[in-house]
């Protein structure tokens, strides 16, 4: 590039550009489509939430199959499985984007300190991640959801303290070789302070790996507060959740498909969703990305 | 070398005391009675005292956890409450095929995760990049449980592949691996691409076709031992990870390890062998990670040992 | 051995075989709008045992050129038109299977970046071999003694052990010559050197050169040099080729090109060149206030575990260290690569614990805790890699302004203002304020980092080989935006750099150092005028001249590297007394290398 | 007195395999105490007495014939001659004394001590202060005499079960703690290979005392089988029997299938799941409430959800349990009355509370079964699904209002009206800890209690059912539980096991019994 001055390109906002990426545009269909339904589900779901209906099942007690009244079939209670898909959704999102944004959060804040201060800090931090890492994170949720009361932001909270450290452990290496970058000297050498250098200047390079972790941990927090259900200590029946449904009839898997398959694919298409939308925020919010494809 | 090992191994031992120190206490917090169980519906007050006394569970916990380290000192595991065996003898029997599991998940996870974020990186922003993404996601997204019982009933009732489930040979071996690996191929796949198409760009990329090398020279001698590299240090945290998923596979294939055992104990509050597990795959992960720590500077000669 | 008669050599051996031919070569890339040529209609010939350099500022095409040669262009570029012959094949219509055949065997290159171009994971030796057998059905064995032969023939040390050696353990220099063996392993027919020594020390850059010039001379390979430094240029080149833009502007041989250039560009490139000893001495300036004194600045790092996790080894980057800025005055820092000049730069801008003093502005600083905020905005560092030295993420005005916001100069309007003013004056356009750092050259990335620097009006300014990586034309409007920076502002300046040319035509005073000391120090005139120390000699008798009529005086050739700074914890280095020799001007007794 | 003629069809020798999910925790009797090794321990041990085959009448067993002294406190047990241990010792009456001295032992930490409550000395040994039960005496090597401490009609039922099994004193000291991975006993089995965690080899004791048994060569039960794999493998002829039982996701298909529903046994089960509602706290302190509950609960539907498999209860006692109070009409489904009574006893408005659950399907499906049920007369439960432990560490606690007992739910030890009450219903259980999670305790039902099992007299039996039946009328009357169904039993076997269907569905011993099935080919 020579030192001649370029014609200014046009800039758009980050919305304007990620609404330019049509498979973005999808998946942010995808999770309106998701919110809307979590928030609306009283309104729009064809019955109640744990209604058990007569005619859900046949006199042997087997659930209906997709049709008729049901569309998506019934569960083992007779209970809509339409409804309870669309009632799953405000746990299964509170799971996967609180619980598992939380796990983020104090991962990257603790990864992010232990590998830009090291030193003592850093040392103490980083033992206690592997410490925590080499507990069993299931045994772990166990017993906290059994000293604490089950509850939908207790298991949040439980998903969060057990899903943090892979985070802390790959943010650790990346900010300790960031901070060894020369621009981070530079800011240091204009008098930046830690926070600022932090702020600025190390989280936006983490960015893209914060969303590979958020993007791929939806489903796994979501699958784990299944695996909490049936061990009795996730969200209490008979509140619903993608995970726990899956959990609740995966035996039926040949008996009644459908049990599984829907609230399967809902949980696949949240997190593909969340995926598009966050691959097309990182190029968009990488400026050395722009307009390569 | 030997200073190294010889402060990872102080390390390993603070952790694996903080490890059975963390347990110790959340299990003696849990409300959940251990000797109700094994005096049984019909036993007396007394007689529910006398077991207290006799297991030491009347103790106050800070005795109770000295004991228990006095015990492990000695490498006494402790015995179960209720399958009344030596805790050490429970869990090395179940050692074996749970080590064989991962070690077939790994390898499953690491040439399906692998092979596939190759071909992803090399056809970047096509269609079977796409396909593979899709893919990964699925990987990630299926509950184990689920995928188990779907090969099972693919591979071994319809198609007979394989037996249904079981313990023995290689190919008993086959179906519980790709269920546990499955999951961790969907991670890699990921990492392998965006770290393969990071390398892709490197000049000693360019060094290397310059010289005239086949195209798969390049990608497999050049290209995936630098590609491979952070891969490495998640093989370390994978193990954390597969203990969850141990439960539900062994029990789908009915393959004899330590997941099994540790289902059981939790469910009884077991508390010898939910300890005896637990130190176990602490000890499996920090070895994890130490080798992790190990090999990479096997592949990456810029790396010290620190 | 001499290489006195290199010029005539070049002379007589003019062979008539054209080796490797371009003719209208156009290369484009595939954008949303369309192709867009990267070069256009380039053609040239080159014949067996001849050099032809291909000269030009950074960005007009050089490199894509050569690669259009090797068929290794990046995916989105492609050679559109033309045709790139090789002994009367046709290159570019070749299938990608024959075309590697031809790769490394027949057409070989040198890349640009000696650090990045190998393999980190594999040995050189490994390497090697590789390369060898693509090509030639040898055993494992017999390609080892091949590689090993051409080790030898690059003259590196200990050829065996390099072998079993990992890239990271060489120098640059090293490496470099690694990446010339892997070339000429095969005797190609072709060889094609991309900036071999933009990246190295003179006196590494003056041994790589004489390689090749041996190689050329011994085997007959034909050359392509591409390089912006015109002093290399006239020390090698048969002919020249300038671009422009992707274009071809001038071609020639070379003593006609440097004698009597055609093109006004061509003439302007060879105007900015710096040259040794073509400043006049001037009169010493009436002695004025210090603005940076360092006493005995002494920096070391602690490397190596030993069992209680204590540091076995040590690196003696700065040792006892002692120089003196004034105000309004450029003093450099010259000397070799790992000598230590970073770290002073560092050290001053408080990025690393030191001993010794440090006086800022009157401050006087005893750790590096004392150096606050307050302390830097007087002393400001311009870092050695401009492309580095930007968070790629943020807008260049917002980089530019940080100081100003860190240190809660102004409101934001103001600022604004004071950055757009600054863009200006560093030759920026308002209009860029808002781009990302990638979307510049490296020369303006370079006023961008030196915009940052004066945005806080600072006393001293450390520039940290802040030319350097820059080609001649874009290096000469940095230098002249710095000296007049120097005279508006008063600014003074810590030039660290290791080009000595560029030095002598921009520094008031001088010091050269070696292994972390200081081995001669004066004013320019006494240091390049008189030099006293053999290692300086040794520096300023490396640096190629930019006239192919110049001819080089025979020198002793060096296999032997820079010595290390690491030392045994117990065994520190000694300590070098300088002595004034007069004037001001001191010399170290004679120490080390 | 042994009336069971043996099936003449019988074939000797072959082998079976079975599954289970959870692997065997122990096979010492004293220790053993899940469904699922009390049938292997039935196979490796024998007691005095014994139940004839498929039914739940007693039968004598290592006992040749026992006297009852006039006051019910002597019982004088003439041992049969020639039987040896599986270590080839012959059994004497020192091992009887020794074995179950042995159970009572504190030291032992048998599950099963409590049992053996009636016999002089109990105490005793309990409090530490007698090294042995004094009431246990070997009158000569073939005669044992037991003395009680107070009558007890259940106790011919004690002596058959696994507790009381005879140990060869020497084995179990050889084996120190291990003793329930090394099990020596008299019985029709012994074992031959155990790997933990992967299979057990029961091998036919060809020395067996009782004449022609047991058919089969071997058994190997192949432990930590998932109950849906373990039935693909059935339907592909790997397996013999499921030991978990056909899995509910599979049931219809099998049931569907004629040729496999006919491979299906279906029988009783000496089995009542029920809620259990905390009498000592409000609102359950109200019976009024607590029989509101017993109407709102529609146990048709519930059986329904469980594919039928179980027969809606209206009192505790199962049908096939002696003292069953056939014409007992219990709570009708009756929601409006339920509301009504409710609203009598100041719940117009219903009331929150909380429904304690087993976190194994179908049992969290079934409390939202009830849950439905009872938010449809106003009471809101909600519910905590938690592990098995959890949940009995709350009832045991009374932290639980209320709780649905599947999964712990009573199956009895022995068939006795008796052994349903005390534990669970009586006053010994409804202390802190006790396993009585009403905590319902009425001393006059416990003096009733008392007085119908010092009617040891076998003439008085029938007046004996008599009083129990009247009892559990009473506790149905308090309403202290809801009982809601008893479970049937459903085993499925191979094509090619044969036996009488009795077998496969015997009341003690779950799932088969391995004595008298064999194999047809
Ligand atoms: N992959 C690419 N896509 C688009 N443009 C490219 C690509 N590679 C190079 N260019 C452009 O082609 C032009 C010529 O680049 P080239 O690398 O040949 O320059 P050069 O003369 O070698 O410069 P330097 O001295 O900096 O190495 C530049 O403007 C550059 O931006
Ligand atoms: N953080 C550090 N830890 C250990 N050694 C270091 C560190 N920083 C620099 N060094 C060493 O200190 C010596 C001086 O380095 P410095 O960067 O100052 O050299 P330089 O003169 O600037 O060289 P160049 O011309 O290559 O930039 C080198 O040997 C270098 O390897
Ligand atoms: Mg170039
Ligand atoms: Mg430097």
């Amino acid at each position: 590039m020579s030192d001649a001055a370029l014609p200014e390109p046009r800039r758009r906002s980050a919305l304007g550009r990620l609404a330019r990426r049509p498979l973005a545009l999808l998946g942010l269909a995808i999770i309106s489509v998701t919110v809307v339904s979590a928030i609306a589900a009283p309104w729009i779901a064809p019955f109640g939430r744990d209604e058990q209906l007569f005619e859900g099942l046949t006199l042997e007690g087997a659930p209906m199959p997709p049709g008729g009244p049901f569309l998506l079939g019934t569960d083992l209670l007779g209970r809509d499985l339409l409804t309870r898909i669309l009632y799953g959704a405000r746990t299964s999102l509170v799971i996967g984007v609180v619980a598992n944004g939380l796990a983020l959060l104090i991962g990257t804040l603790v990864g992010v300190t232990a590998g830009y201060f090291r030193g003592w800090l850093g040392s103490l931090l980083m033992r206690f991640t592997d410490l925590m890492m080499a507990f069993p994170a299931l045994l772990l949720a166990i017993c906290l959801a059994a000293i604490f009361t089950p509850s939908l932001w207790i298991v949040a909270l439980v998903i969060a303290l057990v899903n943090w450290v892979q985070v802390a452990r790959v943010l650790y290496t990346e900010t300790t070789s960031l901070a060894e970058r020369d621009f981070i000297a530079a800011e240091r050498a204009i008098g930046a302070g830690h926070g600022r250098i932090l702020w600025l200047h190390i989280l936006p390079h983490l960015v893209p790996t914060i969303i590979v972790w958020g993007t791929l941990g939806i489903s796994t927090t979501v699958l784990l507060e299944a695996t909490l259900s049936f061990l009795g200590i996730g969200v209490q029946p008979p509140e619903p959740s993608w995970g726990n449904i899956i959990f609740e009839n995966q035996t039926y898997f040949q008996a009644a498909p459908w049990l599984v398959f829907f609230p399967g694919m809902a949980i696949l298409l949240m997190a593909l969703a969340f995926n598009l939308v966050g691959d097309a925020l990182r190029d968009v919010l990488d400026p050395t990305q722009r307009g390569r494809g | 070398m030997a200073a190294y090992l010889a402060r990872r191994l102080v390390e390993s031992v603070l952790i694996l005391l903080g490890v059975t120190l963390v347990t110790f206490f959340l299990l003696y917090v849990l409300p959940a009675d251990p000797v109700r169980q094994i005096a049984g519906r019909s036993a007396t007050t007394e007689t529910v005292e006398s077991i207290r006394r006799q297991l030491g569970l009347d103790q106050p916990f800070w005795v109770q956890y000295g004991r228990y380290l006095w015990n492990l000192l000695h490498l006494d595991l402790g015995r179960s409450y209720l399958q009344r065996s030596n805790v050490s003898e429970l869990i090395w029997a179940r050692l074996p095929p749970t080590l064989l599991l991962m070690a077939g998940a790994i390898v499953c996870e690491l040439i399906l995760g692998l092979t596939m974020g190759i071909i992803a990186a090399l056809r970047r922003g096509t269609a079977t990049d796409n396909g593979l993404m899709i893919a990964s996601f699925i990987g990630v997204s299926a509950p184990q449980f689920v995928v188990g019982l779907l090969m099972l009933y693919v591979f071994a009732v319809q198609l007979r592949w394989f037996p249904i489930g079981g313990y023995g040979t290689l190919a008993h071996l086959v179906l519980p691996a790709l269920t546990l690996g499955i999951l961790g191929a969907g991670w890699y796949s990921r990492m392998m691409r965006s770290s393969m198409v990071e390398v892709l760009r490197q000049d000693f990329i360019r060094t290397a076709r310059a010289k005239g090398l086949a195209r798969h020279r390049v990608i497999l001698r050049h290209a995936l031992p630098n590609a491979i590299l952070p891969i490495i240090a998640m093989i370390g945290i994978d193990i954390g990870i597969f203990m969850g998923g141990i439960v539900v596979v062994e029990s789908v294939f009915g393959w004899p390890g330590i997941g099994q055992l540790a289902w059981q104990a939790i469910q009884r509050v077991d508390i010898p062998i939910i300890m005896g597990v637990t130190l176990v795959s602490a000890v499996a992960i920090v070895l994890g990670n130490l080798l992790a720590d190990l090999v990479t500077p096997l592949i990456d000669p810029r790396i010290r040992l620190r | 051995m001499t290489l006195a008669e290199a010029p005539k050599v070049r002379a007589d051996a003019a062979p008539a075989e054209t080796v490797l031919s371009v003719d209208g070569l156009t290369v484009s890339v595939a954008t949303e709008t369309g192709l867009r040529p990267l070069v256009q209609d380039i053609s040239f010939a080159l014949k067996r045992g001849e050099t032809l350099a291909i000269a030009g500022e950074s960005g007009s095409g050089k490199s894509i050129t050569s690669l259009a040669v090797m068929g290794l262009l990046p995916a989105n570029v492609r050679a559109t038109t033309g045709a790139v012959r090789l002994a009367g094949t046709d290159l570019l219509r070749l299938p990608e299977a024959r075309m590697r055949a031809i790769r490394g065997d027949r057409v070989a290159m040198i890349f640009q970046e000696p650090m990045t171009s190998l393999n980190p994971v594999m040995t050189v030796g490994a390497q090697l071999v590789e390369a060898i057998q693509a090509h030639e059905p040898l055993t494992r064995r017999e390609a080892q003694a091949r590689a090993l032969g051409a080790l030898k023939s690059v003259r590196l040390s200990e050829p065996e052990r390099r072998l079993r050696q990992f890239p990271h353990e060489l120098s640059g220099g090293m490496r470099q010559r690694v990446m010339i063996a892997m070339a000429i392993a095969l005797r190609p027919d072709v060889l094609i050197a991309d900036e071999p020594t933009t990246a190295l020390d003179v006196t590494v850059q003056r041994e790589v050169l004489d390689l090749l010039r041996d190689l050329r001379r011994e085997m007959g390979t034909a050359i392509i040099l591409i390089t912006h430094d015109m002093g290399v240029v006239a020390e090698m080149a048969d002919r020249v080729i300038v671009m422009k833009d992707g274009r071809v502007v001038e071609e020639g041989p070379a003593i006609r090109i440097f004698d009597a250039p055609r093109e006004a560009y061509t003439q302007t490139l060879l105007a900015a060149v710096p040259r040794m000893g073509e400043r006049p001495a001037e009169e010493p300036p009436p002695p004025r206030p210090s603005v940076c004194v360092l006493r005995d600045l002494t920096v070391h790092f602690d490397v190596g575990r030993g069992l209680l996790g204590r540091a076995t080894h040590r690196v003696h980057a700065v040792e006892g260290v002692s120089l003196e800025v004034r105000q309004g005055e450029t003093f450099a820092l010259v000397g070799e690569s790992g000598c230590g000049k970073s770290t002073i730069a560092k050290t001053i801008a408080g990025l690393v614990p030191f001993a010794g003093e440090i006086e800022i502005a009157g401050r006087k600083l005893h750790s590096q805790a004392d150096i606050t905020r307050a302390v830097r905005r007087d002393a400001q560092i311009v870092f050695q890699d401009p492309a580095a030295a930007l968070d790629p993420r943020m807008r260049v005005g917002d980089l530019v302004a940080e100081p100003l916001v860190i240190h809660g100069i102004g409101t934001p309007p103001e600022r604004h203002a004071t950055v757009e003013a600054l863009f200006e004056r560093v030759g920026l356009s308002r209009a860029q304020i808002g781009r990302y750092p990638h979307e510049f050259s490296g020369g303006q990335r370079q006023r961008i980092c030196i915009a940052r620097a004066l945005v806080l009006r600072p006393k001293l300014i450390v520039a940290d080989e802040s030319v350097s990586a820059l080609d001649v034309s874009v290096q000469a409007r940095v230098l002249q935006l710095l000296k007049e920076l120097r005279d508006e502002l008063g600014v003074s300046f810590l030039f660290i750099s290791h080009d000595m040319a560029v030095v002598d035509a921009f520094a008031d005073r001088v010091a050269v150092m070696f292994l972390g000391q200081i081995m001669e120090m004066g004013t320019r005139a006494q240091v390049f005028g008189n030099p006293h120390h053999s290692y300086t000699r040794r520096l300023i008798e490396a640096v190629p001249i930019p006239d192919p009529g110049h001819v080089r005086p025979s020198r002793e050739r060096l296999a032997s590297e820079v010595p290390s700074p690491v030392r045994r914890r117990d065994d520190p280095p000694r300590r070098l007394l300088l002595r004034d020799v007069g004037g001001g001007h001191l010399v170290a007794e004679a120490g080390p290398g | 007195t042994d009336t069971y003629t043996p099936d003449p069809n019988a074939k000797e020798g072959g082998s079976i395999v079975i599954t289970y999910k959870d692997d065997v925790a122990t096979l010492d009797p004293a220790i053993g105490y899940d469904w699922q090794n009390w049938s292997m321990i039935k196979s490796l041990f024998d007691g005095l007495m014994d139940y004839v085959p498929g039914t739940t009448d007693l039968r004598p067993g290592l006992a040749e014939s026992y006297e009852i002294s006039e006051d019910g406190l002597t019982y004088t047990f003439k041992l049969r001659p020639g039987v040896t241990f599986h270590n080839g010792r012959e059994m004497t009456a020192e091992d009887v004394v020794y074995s179950l001295s042995r159970v009572t032992d504190p030291a032992t930490q048998s599950p099963g001590a409590g049992f053996f409550g009636m016999i002089e000395g109990f105490d005793a040994q309990m409090a530490g202060e007698a090294e042995s039960l004094s009431g246990v005496t070997a009158v000569d090597p073939q005669t044992v005499q037991i003395k009680l401490s107070r009558p007890d009609a259940t106790f011919l039922h004690v002596m058959a079960l696994n507790f009381a099994s005879i140990v060869p004193q020497e084995a179990v000291e050889a084996a120190g703690d291990d003793f329930g991975r090394q099990p020596v006993g008299t019985g029709s089995f012994k074992l031959a290979e155990w790997t933990l965690g992967q299979r057990l080899v029961f091998e036919k004791n060809s020395d067996y005392w009782r004449e022609g048994v047991p058919y089969l060569d071997q058994i190997t039960f192949e432990v930590g089988q998932e109950p849906v794999v373990a039935l693909l493998r059935l339907q592909n002829g790997e397996v013999d029997v499921p030991g978990d039982g056909i899995p509910p996701a599979k049931f219809q298909e099998v049931m569907a299938d004629p040729a496999q529903a006919e491979r299906v046994v279906q029988g009783g089960q000496l089995h009542t799941g029920y809620v259990t509602m905390n009498v000592t706290q409000p609102p359950f302190d109200n019976v009024d409430v607590r029989r509101a509950v017993n109407m709102a609960i529609n146990k048709d539907r519930i059986t329904q959800i469980i594919n039928g498999r179980a027969v809606p209860a209206n009192q505790p006692l199962p049908p096939s349990m002696p003292g069953y109070a056939e014409n007992h009409e219990g709570y009708a489904y009756d929601p409006e009355g339920a509301k009504e009574l409710l609203a009598q006893a100041g719940f117009a408005d219903g009331f929150e509370t909380e429904l304690y659950v087993m976190n194994t399907d179908p049992n969290p499906r079934i409390a939202q079964a009830i849950q439905q049920d009872l938010a449809a007369v106003g009471i809101t439960a909600s519910i905590q699904s938690l592990a098995q432990a959890n949940v009995i560490e709350a009832g045991g606690a009374g932290t639980a209002p209320m709780i649905w007992s599947g999964g712990m739910a009573w199956i009895a030890d022995f068939p006795d009206p008796a052994n349903f009450y005390y534990p669970i219903l009586g006053c010994a259980g409804a202390v802190e800890g006790g396993w009585n999670w009403s905590k319902y305790c009425n001393e006059e039902l416990d003096a009733k209690a008392t007085e119908a099992d010092s009617m040891s007299d076998p003439a008085m039996a029938d007046q004996r059912l008599a009083l129990w039946s009247e009892i559990y009328t009473k506790v149905m009357e308090d309403a202290a539980w809801a009982p809601v169904f008893h479970e049937e039993r459903y085993t499925m076997r191979s094509p090619r096991m044969g036996g009488d269907d009795a077998l496969y569905v015997d009341p003690v011993s779950i799932p088969v019994n391995y004595d008298y099935v064999y194999v047809t080919e």
